[in-house]
């Protein structure tokens, strides 16, 4: 019935435009500017209020440029690499620059440029996301080489498994908006460059408190809202499809940022505005992958869920195991990516009752479905963490990684950019 | 001439300026600082991570009088901010053997 | 006419599609992620910036928190009983967790998972208006508590009165996007709460200068943009009538906004940032209940009159009666909702000439749809005070409202959530 | 072909609806908020963190009262001027107050009311603009006079020639978002301001740096995002000459960043974030006349051009001929917007291999397409800047330009506004 | 040696800082500072509430100089520092027993 | 009673006030201020235009101490303050004539 549904949506347009469908086109339209907004400026001032301000700066350009770096790379040949067919690891390069998109081109019912540009914005944030793995303490020309490499060589040949007809799509993973692609990844490279590079200076020793708490909150208002169209978008139609994904994405939001606070207030007797924002982001990393699968009841679990595995790894990272992923980039969205990933092959099934969702990838039970998912996840991580390694040996070596120790002492913005943040 | 420096707490800077008015002072410099003493800090906390902040915030007056005006001055602060708790900060007295003001040239007493 | 234009406009797609309309999808996919960002962080830094230094994170996290909870409670009863079939004073239980609404259920011709997640937004932005009446003084847990008793037993009955199928909607009553249930709601909610919880320590006595305009002033931006999807949206179309209540809104917030400005140069001698940026609010909320009603003269005279009455309004309710509506929720919301909705049943009119809008009630003269507006603005007002009075004679008895004077001195962020907004 | 593909989008809602497509309708509502958005509070918070915290204020009320008077005039007159039928230089006062535009008229295939606002969020950012140039010294009062008068003197009627029927229209200028009508009249607008206002105290003596660098970027960030709506709301469709719009935008704006950052990265030593966000305004500035005509691959050499010239211009004004030009208008967006309106007439050629555009204005070749580019930057340069001159002159003598000495000392914010920015 | 605290206002900072460059002194720690005296403050008004700031932000110069060179740089600061208009501030000299440079430990004099 | 005031650099707070606690101080006041004096700053650019900044961040440590402690409080921090690099800072001691615990009324001695 929903597939005849939806055939009917698209009919009126394929017949008179020969495809094109406006509507899907606009809230694609909107949905990109939204994922943008996600990174410039929702994530960079979400990440830039958590380190010192003597940083500030730092994280700040850092975020623009990997956004304008990613931007011509995703046109000259990333895009390609993903999207364009080749085998199923790797797609050709036979979209180099965009080769033979032309205005008229589609892709499904929506412009092809469109499509290129929305998958652009997510090739912008996820190398974005790494940096809170090395903040406050990485060369300028080290952050963009290796965001370079990056890109091209762990990306997007993802990009490609998970959704430009490569193996894991052909094995059925459900993926719907990134779990794997965007989330997993960009834990998995931040802990690994968390590892590599080294802790901060004084780590452990001296508090580093945020230095604008009001930033990291006002970047956590843009996340939510532009995960709409992170979800929503990913729909690539307006229809019940995106809205159930933007519904769902909304409880698991809501529900986990919850979940965190009130488990804080319980633990540490005080509930944080900080632990309330941090638990929203892991619960829409978390969701990123379910947002199209599962209903509302789900995603309520799916939300506590998060909240509570997330919060746990958070101190398991950092206070335990002593790791310096500064901006808790793995514990918030490599778990959660990885959580969400595993839930989608429960939560999509249609059998559960008030917990239903829309179904799971054809011809799976709900057990071969997470043994899928578990394989995309292993695939993913391991994959992820390897060539990061290399990629950063090889930069390390290129350049170096680390700004000196008294450049660091200085703070980098004035270090390596010149510039400092307040002068109120 | 001397140089009264208190060290108080924040919100009672309104009613000391009021009082030290009264007492005639035509002049005082505020500084805001940070104090460390027998009054505890607080604990911030950030995703579970909480630390001690010993530092509190306090307010330094800086005022220069003539000799014969430090006790009315010292009463009027010791009264105005004294609540009884820890905390309420102290006052040091120390000499200064000129003032000068800028605008005339004027020299100590008269520069007040 | 238009009548004919609307039914052309929904007819392909209803013979397509089975009532599924992808424009009117997309632009209510938008105005929710539109009315979000109204919330968070639009009303969150508005407010904020509004509050002393020692402050800032209560409010903060007391705009995510409320965002957090609604959001739950509204899909586990809280649409249900604005919006499921019940009788003409509260709907039911039957939608409770959103039971029975699937993918493809439509509300109209937008996906019913749409309508309700656009519905909560509402859900959401409302009783976070209110905090601004007792911000800088209230324990957050009461806070928490006054927020869900509040949706439950105040706004979402009043939602199904005028939109729900309640008896304030079979009257007649014409609020297009809120100026009862939102405004006036909140507006009257805050009053009380500032009564009842009593004045912050100093009130009156010592200045509590806004701790950062610039804050407050990029809040308020993003409440003139988000109001876009606030009353564009609430059209549930992408069409005219859409267009037009963007277009009048946008008009009496400018022209509130630089009425407050002038008045306030005329009267005090000086324009300021912060009372264009109140006359815009205020100019907002009064054209909330009319913007699908009235024309852009109609608007121009709206946004004049709410910069006039709201601006001495603030005046009287903090200077004159000396109650410490702390954020000045009453005389901006509350005054400008009941202006609104008695406005709209002039201007709703299309027999004025230049200021004609799109006609009244059916049924109605302009005597007849102001008494309708009139009886509306009474059962709002009425029922809002005393419940909300009872609610925090509850929650007082539960776990008393206030923090105690130590932690109101030392400041809410230290002493409720042990975080400090600044480390610049 | 393209043609063919547009005509027959278009069809099926013309057949059913009378005109209205409600998915170009949904994408044009989206655009005016991203538009508006990239006024308020985009540009206030990229110029007002550029200026000393003393100013702040000032920069935000002025860029508000500019809001406010711009969409009243806009409503009054402005829109009538430049759309309304007319002579080749001036449109008429026949939609005075939008007389005669119902709920139901159209322009095209949306609302009139919607192109109208549209249309009036440029209406608000044009004037806003040149605040950059006489920031930190102008009587508020003159702000105002020197808007209105500027708005309906400069901005309608060249609005009426480029975009409304007029001369430059008629001749073929290609502008698709506003080099001309926008970037070339607000940069020429801020060079005429800055000279005659004169330059601020101590400038070229005393370092005046940023005071809020991490506002700046924010802004610069949100302007990205909004451009989205300026360029490809430009379309006034959802499809693919919008979709296309937007992604050369994009690409645009990303490699003007990233030529900027590593300019001066090579010639200063160290690359600024304040230089990578000027360069992606730059490149934003530079691509919106050709938005709707050049291809990625074009969008790309623009990009790279607009880094480099506009970069170089900014030290040549300022440093070089000494002229107060406090936030770099003329540079940025002046320069920008020629370069942008002459190499449209390059890149929009379908002949240029991977470089090709859509297509020149009909029976052009690209030396006669450059010609008319060149006659339509001369002509709004010198309209502009006599009008400009001859209002400020006007305004000079009515109530004077600017604030005197010991006020300017001051800063605006106390001495006109009585408000300061933070207490923190 | 001696100390010399200069309250100024904070616009003359560069300037002021110059003069003593060239009367050889060799260091100078800054605070800014708010100060309250002759000169009156501004009001401010937020939504109709106006009221008096009386604090006005200065900034406080400390220098700590030979005895010998106390007057040129007493000099040095009053001429600079002299607009003719209230509120230019004070200079305030008091003795400093003792002065250790931490990196080599060297005192006094030669520790300036 | 003696008034020490340490110029150091800002991230050494930590370090030093745990050395004065050992030292059995029992308050210390900080002051943000900046320092101007051999270490160099560092330039600035802002879309080409460059300039220096001379005055670099700084803290500035009061305490108050009987004369007969004050040559352990200055070994205290000379010791833990001291990287050999330029910009390390000074002490500089003057007499303080008197101090009032504002809370009690004790003078003196008793007050610290
Ligand atoms: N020996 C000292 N030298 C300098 N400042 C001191 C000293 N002791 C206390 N202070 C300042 O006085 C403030 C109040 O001191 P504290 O010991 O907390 O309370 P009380 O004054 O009630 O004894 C401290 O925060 C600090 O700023
Ligand atoms: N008695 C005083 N003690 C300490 N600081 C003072 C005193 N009198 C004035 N000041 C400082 O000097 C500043 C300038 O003083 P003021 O009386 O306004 O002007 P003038 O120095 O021209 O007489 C004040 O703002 C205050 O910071
Ligand atoms: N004569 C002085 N009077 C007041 N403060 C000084 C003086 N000389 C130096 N300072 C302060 O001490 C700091 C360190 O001095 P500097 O000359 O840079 O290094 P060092 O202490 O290693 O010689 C300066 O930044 C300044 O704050």
């Amino acid at each position: 019935m929903k597939k005849i549904l939806i055939l009917l949506t698209l009919m009126p347009m394929s017949v008179f435009a020969e495809g094109l469908d406006g509507a899907n086109t606009s809230w694609v339209l909107t949905s990109t500017a939204l994922v943008l907004f996600m990174t410039l400026p929702g994530l960079a001032l979400f990440y830039g209020g958590l380190v010192r301000s003597k940083n500030i700066l730092s994280v700040l350009i850092q975020c623009f440029a990997i956004a304008g770096i990613s931007s011509i790379l995703w046109l000259v040949v990333g895009y390609s690499i993903a999207f364009a067919d080749g085998n199923v690891y790797f797609g050709s390069l036979s979209k180099f620059m965009l080769l033979g998109v032309l205005e008229g081109s589609l892709r499904g019912d929506i412009p092809e440029s469109l499509f290129m540009l929305f998958q652009m914005t997510f090739a912008i944030i996820t190398p974005a996301l790494i940096i809170g793995g090395f903040a406050e303490r990485m060369k300028f020309s080290a952050v963009l080489l290796f965001s370079t490499f990056w890109l091209i060589m762990v990306y997007a040949p993802i990009t490609h498994w998970v959704w430009g007809g490569g193996w894991l799509q052909e094995m059925g993973l459900l993926d719907f908006a990134g779990g794997t692609v965007v989330h997993i990844t960009a834990g998995v490279g931040a802990l690994v460059a968390a590892m590599v590079v080294g802790p901060r200076k004084g780590f452990g020793e001296r508090p580093m408190p945020p230095h604008n708490m009001t930033m990291v909150i006002t970047g956590a208002g843009m996340l939510w809202v532009g995960w709409f169209g992170f979800n929503g978008g990913s729909a690539l139609a307006a229809n019940g499809d995106a809205a159930m994904a933007m519904l769902v994405t909304h409880i698991s939001a809501a529900t986990a940022a919850m979940v965190w606070m009130f488990y804080e207030w319980i633990k540490f007797g005080k509930p944080t505005a900080l632990g309330a924002v941090t638990g929203m982001v892991a619960g829409l990393g978390t969701i990123t992958p379910a947002s199209g699968f599962v209903s509302p009841a789900g995603a309520l679990v799916i939300g506590i869920i998060a909240g509570l595995v997330c919060f746990n790894m958070v101190i398991i990272i950092k206070q335990k195991l002593k790791i310096d992923d500064s901006l808790d980039v793995f514990p918030v969205h490599g778990v959660g990516g990885i959580l969400g990933t595993l839930m989608t092959g429960i939560f999509a099934s249609n059998e559960l009752g008030l917990f239903s969702g829309q179904g799971l990838a054809k011809g799976m039970t709900v057990a071969s479905q997470v043994g899928v998912q578990f394989i995309g996840i292993v695939a993913t991580f391991v994959y992820t963490a390897v060539v990061t390694y290399v990629i950063l040996k090889v930069v390390e070596m290129i350049i170096g990684l680390r700004v000196s120790s008294e450049e660091e002492q200085q703070g980098l913005d004035i270090s390596s950019h010149e510039e400092i943040g307040y002068n109120l | 001439m001397k140089l009264v420096s208190a060290i108080l707490r924040p919100h009672q800077l309104d009613d000391v300026r009021e009082v030290l008015l009264e007492t005639g002072v035509s002049g005082v410099t505020v500084t805001e600082v940070k104090g460390f003493g027998r009054q505890k800090g607080h604990t911030e906390m950030y995703r579970g991570a909480e630390y001690q902040v010993d530092f509190l915030p306090k307010i330094k007056l800086e005022i220069v009088v003539a000799a014969s005006e430090l006790s009315s001055v010292i009463e009027a602060i010791t009264k105005t901010a004294n609540t009884g708790k820890v905390g309420d900060g102290k006052i040091f007295v120390s000499t200064v053997e000129k003032v000068i003001r800028i605008r005339t040239g004027e020299t100590d007493q008269d520069a007040l």
